[in-house]
């Protein structure tokens, strides 16, 4: 493509960052506008993008020893959380999410069920997920019925030793949700105490929700189908 | 030969049973009459749902979660497509907004009539299941009308809904509405204020407020026990704020407060709230607007995770959604209000006869396509 | 027209076999077939009118057969006829570890229990098998035989469902036959005398003569007779023993089959003779409610068929009506509220009978 | 002791009204009867119209039919559907447009597309289909549809097409013998170049 083209791309997309399209939608000719066109917004993703990465590194910045966390429910109890159990976080405060090491979690799983303040009285959803590189995590997402607010906890374990403390003696739904994220993913609960495999038999092989599960071949002797017969 | 306990005896009430709403199986042991413990065993309706959402688009998802809640498949799609717009930050047009809540509170109807239909049957009333399910044909004409489908509609896309509304439906929902109103009376005459129905269901299987918080139990189970929870009102999403319906609780009306009365009782008014949500909708609904106006040509929602709730007939269905930029998601998680209600069934159904038992099993209202998903 | 008069009647058409026991045997075995028929036709008409009572009540037509297929005749007439068929042809499995012998002889034993009563049940004014001088005290007693056979077919499927369904319907037709039993005495207070054709005798004369209306205690006797028959043949609300949505068709799970069917004749018997006692005794058995009026012999059948028909059309709404009570409920009404009703029925029949002569 | 009376006497009064409500029921089944004599009435009734007459939708859900000489395989329907109940092989053709007279392959479309592949194999398998309706869409030719319905001209409703094998279940919808021919012309062109 020649040389004088793309810089008659590079600044209509100028152009159209700056807003007035229709300067873009006058060329006639098809193909030229609609690269410009794909340029452009290409630079707007791009623009949006730093914009996010802009605003994370900002934060960091600040959250040196004395963090002054804003009032998102996330960042307002991570910052309560490591006051009462000094190096109990595993990442900055953020929006999103608390990270969590496992170690303490049982107390302060029942701390924040306590703690009149906080009152977490409802495990909502207790999520696995497999993040990749050797790493999986449990996803805690807690809401207090009296003070409505709702906050989302997360624990990252290697897989070669997938343990994190159990709470289903605080929250009694977390007995299944726990259960169940072992059999989908291979996270042990220590101290749970009904630990069996929630939806697959108890001498199912594997766990499926990991990204590298390979289905095993026959189970008891009757043979997994790969794919429908008369069909290829 | 095992050591053989005398009293005691094992029973299964097993996958295939007449009143266990789907395949379920409950190990029961049980004293003569008297239960003494329960334990359920799920996973015999495992479809793997969250393995497959990982290896499909955001739009190929929506026939699968009709089919995770079966009967009230329109409140699933609500609830996903209401999180994957969330997780997209995207608008979509006031008809359509509309038109979903339309949708949500006739497959509420819908459900919770067929619900109150089986749990006659399973007190051993016949007539009211079959009066209950022939006003529920009435919606699946409606639905029918609409997308095509009557039981599983991949009806709601995200963005906006596959089909509008055909030309005569605003007068067939009227027309069902006046028609549906004095059946409920018929409905608690025939079965609600029955003396043996209120002697088999009231002060049994009662759920104290803070065990079903801890059990995470939600939707009309837990309002039977008292707790204002309604996230059409709590966590308000969609256009439920436009409506004035009030959230209703039981009252322990027959029987101590959170009993199988109560739950009973609440759906049946909840079916009467939903009547009053589809009059004010109906009347207020734009004529004019395009519904496929929002709908994104290539779903690929921003890089992060979202936990969003929505209040299905059985409870709230959370779906947590986490993706990678990519139009196929990395993780899809529905949580499964059902789930939660049968996992306390092993702490309420303790100490009551067989027939109790059964009673209870019903009147929470599980769905096994949604447990084991 | 009793067995005697037969023997006599066949005696003087074959004088070469006058007085044998084989003729009294035959005279004895004709009105036997006679009532099979009655019974099984009973059982063919009732059901067919259950599924269209059934029908009608839920808003819907029950079985029909229009045009081509004509599969179930004209309004589902053969209906009946498709489901005995369906049931001769199907194949009756006997579980592996059942108790052979007893899983066999269970369905014929509720038959037997019901099928002998009919013998004592008067069909109109000499319509009658066996006129007893005891008639209503050979029915009770006999009505309880039927019990046997349930609890045999329960133990015998080794089926933990069965054994329950079995148990409880022991416990439900023993206790729920004392009330029925105390009305029946008032029955007898009244009339004086047990047999079935004297207690309908004494009833002449109009409808206000019948025993219901005799006084306020026969009349709350009748109501609890009725309920109480209701639960001794298993229907609803007392249907606890075959309770589907709990114990999947207790006693007789296991069955299937024409051995299944039978149970289902034998309740379909039960009915007729618990509704026929319960016309006899209370409503005034083949007289007419208008007195002088279609009263002569012929018109007797008519009039009780009418009132057993109208009893079990009662049975059958009640079935489509009401939920399913627990089985400690079921005691608890039996023993509860119809043994002190019925007992202070019979104080009170007693006074009433003392005061008004 | 009130109570045992008052429960008697609630047991009574509630029986009366449900005895009489199914009474109403049974005298008034001329007027509710909802059954609908299966072999004679079939669905959609036709004098309860509802909603049929949407004209712009596909607006049915029954047996999937694909009028395959306006199919020009873009494979948008094979990839679109959630359980991949749909296959299709195509081989490009040897000229674009124009049609081969002995396989039966029409060149142009219905509403005149030309055509550059020469669609092999189309099955689709009745069995997995999960009749969610997502592959009409995307499709330009509108060949894949629902039968009945909108359409129902073309191809009158269709929802008893039970088979006694499950194998005949899988619909073929190229026309037969396509592959072969394909073969032969494919290699006569071989010869000829």
């Amino acid at each position: 493509m020649s040389s004088e083209q793309e810089k008659l791309i590079a600044e209509l997309i100028e152009k159209g960052l700056a807003g007035d399209m229709d300067s873009i939608n006058a060329i006639e000719d098809r193909v030229l506008r609609s690269k410009v066109k794909s340029g452009l917004a290409k630079a707007k993703r791009a623009a949006k993008n730093a914009a996010v990465a802009a605003a994370k590194e900002s934060s960091p910045e600040e959250s040196s020893a004395e963090i002054m966390p804003s009032d998102h429910p996330n960042q307002k109890f991570a910052f309560m959380i490591e006051e009462k159990f000094p190096d109990s976080l595993a990442d900055t405060l953020n929006d999103t999410h608390i990270q969590i090491k496992p170690d303490q979690w049982f107390e302060i799983a029942s701390w924040l069920k306590s703690e009149p303040s906080l009152y977490f009285d409802s495990l909502q959803c207790h999520t696995g997920i497999d993040l990749g590189e050797n790493m999986l995590e449990a996803r805690y997402n807690l809401h207090s019925m009296k003070h409505d607010h709702k906050i989302e906890i997360r624990i990252a374990v290697s897989r070669d030793n997938a343990h994190i403390p159990s709470i289903e003696q605080i929250w009694r739904i977390g007995d299944w949700f726990e259960r169940e994220t072992y059999d989908m993913f291979g996270i042990f609960f220590d101290g749970h105490r009904d630990h069996r495999r929630m939806l697959l038999p108890e001498d199912w092989e594997g766990y499926p929700l990991r990204k590298d599960y390979e289905v095993q071949e026959t189970y008891h002797g009757i043979i997994i189908p790969k794919v429908k017969e008369g069909w290829e | 030969m095992g050591v053989v306990h005398g009293e005691e005896m094992v029973l299964n009430i097993g996958p295939q049973h007449p009143s266990t709403h789907g395949v379920l199986r409950l190990k029961v042991k049980t004293d003569g009459e008297i239960i003494s413990e329960i334990t359920p065993v799920i996973g015999y309706l495992h479809r793997c749902f969250e393995k497959h959402c990982e290896n499909m688009t955001y739009d190929q998802v929506i026939p699968f979660t009709d089919r995770c809640d079966y009967l009230a498949a329109m409140a699933n799609n609500f609830g996903y497509v209401v999180a994957v717009e969330e997780l997209m930050e995207l608008k979509v047009p006031e008809k359509v907004e509309y038109i979903r809540v339309i949708m949500a509170e006739l497959q509420r109807i819908a459900s919770h009539l067929l619900a109150l239909g089986v749990y006659g049957l399973d007190i051993g009333a016949f007539t009211p299941f079959l009066f209950m399910l022939r006003d529920r044909e009435r919606i699946l004409d409606m639905f029918e009308m609409t997308c095509g489908a009557r039981l599983l509609y991949n009806y709601m896309w995200v963005g906006g809904v596959s089909h509008d509304l055909p030309k005569g439906f605003v007068e067939t929902a009227f027309q069902f509405l006046d028609y549906f109103e004095p059946q409920i009376e018929e409905y608690n005459k025939l079965l609600t204020y029955n003396k043996i129905f209120i002697e088999r269901t009231a002060d049994i299987g009662v759920l104290p407020q803070d065990v079903a918080i801890s059990y995470g139990v939600s939707g009309p189970n837990l309002r039977a026990s008292g707790v204002k929870w309604d996230l059409r009102r709590n966590d308000t999403y969609s256009i439920y704020e436009k409506f004035d319906f009030d959230v209703c609780i039981g009252d322990g009306g027959q029987g101590t407060l959170g009993d199988c009365w109560d739950r009973y009782y609440v759906r049946m008014l909840e079916v009467k709230e939903s009547v009053k949500i589809l009059r004010q909708a109906l009347a207020q609904m734009p004529k004019d607007g395009d519904v496929h106006q929002a709908l994104p040509k290539k779903i690929r929602p921003p890089k992060g995770s979202i936990y969003s709730r929505t209040e299905t007939p059985r409870g709230d269905l959370g779906f947590y959604i986490e993706s990678d930029g990519s139009p196929i998601p990395t993780r899809v998680k529905m949580r499964s209000p059902a789930f939660t209600a049968l996992s306390v069934l092993g702490e309420l159904a303790g100490g009551w006869m067989m027939s109790d038992v059964i009673s209870i099993l019903g009147s929470l209202d599980i769905v096994l396509g949604e447990i084991d998903r | 027209m009793s067995v005697d008069t037969l023997f006599d009647f066949l005696g003087s058409i074959i004088p070469a076999m006058e007085g044998s026991g084989l003729l009294l045997v035959i005279a004895i075995l004709i009105p036997c077939l006679l009532l099979f028929l009655v019974v099984a036709v009973n059982a063919i008409v009732m059901v067919y009118a259950e599924r269209k009572v059934a029908a009608f009540m839920q808003d819907r037509v029950g079985p029909m057969g229009q045009g081509v297929g004509l599969h179930a005749g004209k309004w589902g007439l053969l209906q009946t006829v498709a489901d005995a068929l369906k049931l001769l042809t199907k194949e009756d499995i006997i579980p592996k570890n059942a108790d052979k012998l007893l899983f066999i002889l269970a369905p014929f034993m509720i038959f037997i229990g019901a099928f002998v009563t009919i013998v004592a049940v008067p069909f109109g004014e000499n319509v009658i098998v066996a006129d007893f001088n005891i008639g209503i005290f050979y029915i009770l007693a006999m009505g309880s035989l039927g019990v046997i056979g349930i609890i045999l077919a329960g133990w015998s499927s080794n089926n933990k469902w069965s054994l329950y369904g079995g148990m409880r319907s022991a416990a439900q037709i023993i206790s729920y036959e004392i009330p029925a039993g105390l009305s029946i005495i008032i029955i007898i207070m009244l009339t004086g005398t047990l047999s079935m054709q004297g207690i309908i005798q004494y009833q002449a004369g109009g409808m206000f003569n019948w025993i219901i209306f005799a006084n306020p205690f026969s009349f709350i006797a009748f109501f609890i007779y009725f309920i109480s028959v209701v639960a001794e043949t298993n229907r609803t609300p007392f249907d606890i023993p075959e309770a589907e949505s709990e114990l999947v068709g207790g006693f007789h799970t296991e069955y299937s089959g024409m051995r299944w069917s039978f149970f289902f004749l034998s309740e379909y018997a039960n009915m007729l003779v618990v509704c026929a006692v319960a016309a006899a005794g209370f409503l005034g058995g083949w007289h007419s409610p208008i007195p002088g009026y279609f009263d002569s012999n012929g018109w007797g059948i008519f009039w009780m068929m009418s009132k057993i028909v109208f009893l079990i059309f009662v049975m059958m709404w009640f079935r489509w009506t009401f939920p399913r009570l627990r089985v400690d409920q079921l005691m608890n009404i039996c023993w509860k509220v119809f043994l002190p009703i019925s007992l202070i029925n019979i104080f009170g029949v007693g006074i009433w009978t003392l005061v008004f002569g | 002791m009130s109570k045992y009376f008052r429960d008697i006497y609630e047991s009574l009064s509630t029986m009366m009204t449900g005895l009489g409500i199914t009474w109403m029921h049974m005298v008034r089944i001329r007027k509710n009867n909802v059954t609908l004599q299966y072999p004679e009435e079939k669905w959609p009734r036709p004098e309860r119209n509802i909603g049929f007459d949407h004209s712009n939708y596909n607006v049915i859900r029954t047996r999937l039919h694909v009028d395959i000489d306006d199919c020009i395989g873009c494979l948008k329907c094979e990839r679109i559907c959630p359980v991949q109940c749909i296959k299709i092989v195509t081989e490009k053709a040897p000229v674009r447009g124009d049609d081969i007279k002995d396989i039966g392959h029409v060149g142009v479309t219905s509403n005149g597309s030309r055509k550059a592949l020469v669609v092999t194999r189309f099955d689709i398998d009745m069995t997995e289909c999960c009749y969610c309706n997502l592959c009409t869409y995307p499709c330009p030719e509108e060949c894949i549809y629902m039968t009945g319905g909108p359409n129902a001209d073309k191809h009158p409703i269709d929802y008893e097409f039970s088979e006694f094998d499950r194998s005949d279940l899988i619909y073929r919808f190229a026309k037969p013998g396509t592959k072969e021919g394909m073969n032969e012309v494919l290699s006569k062109d071989g010869a000829e170049s």
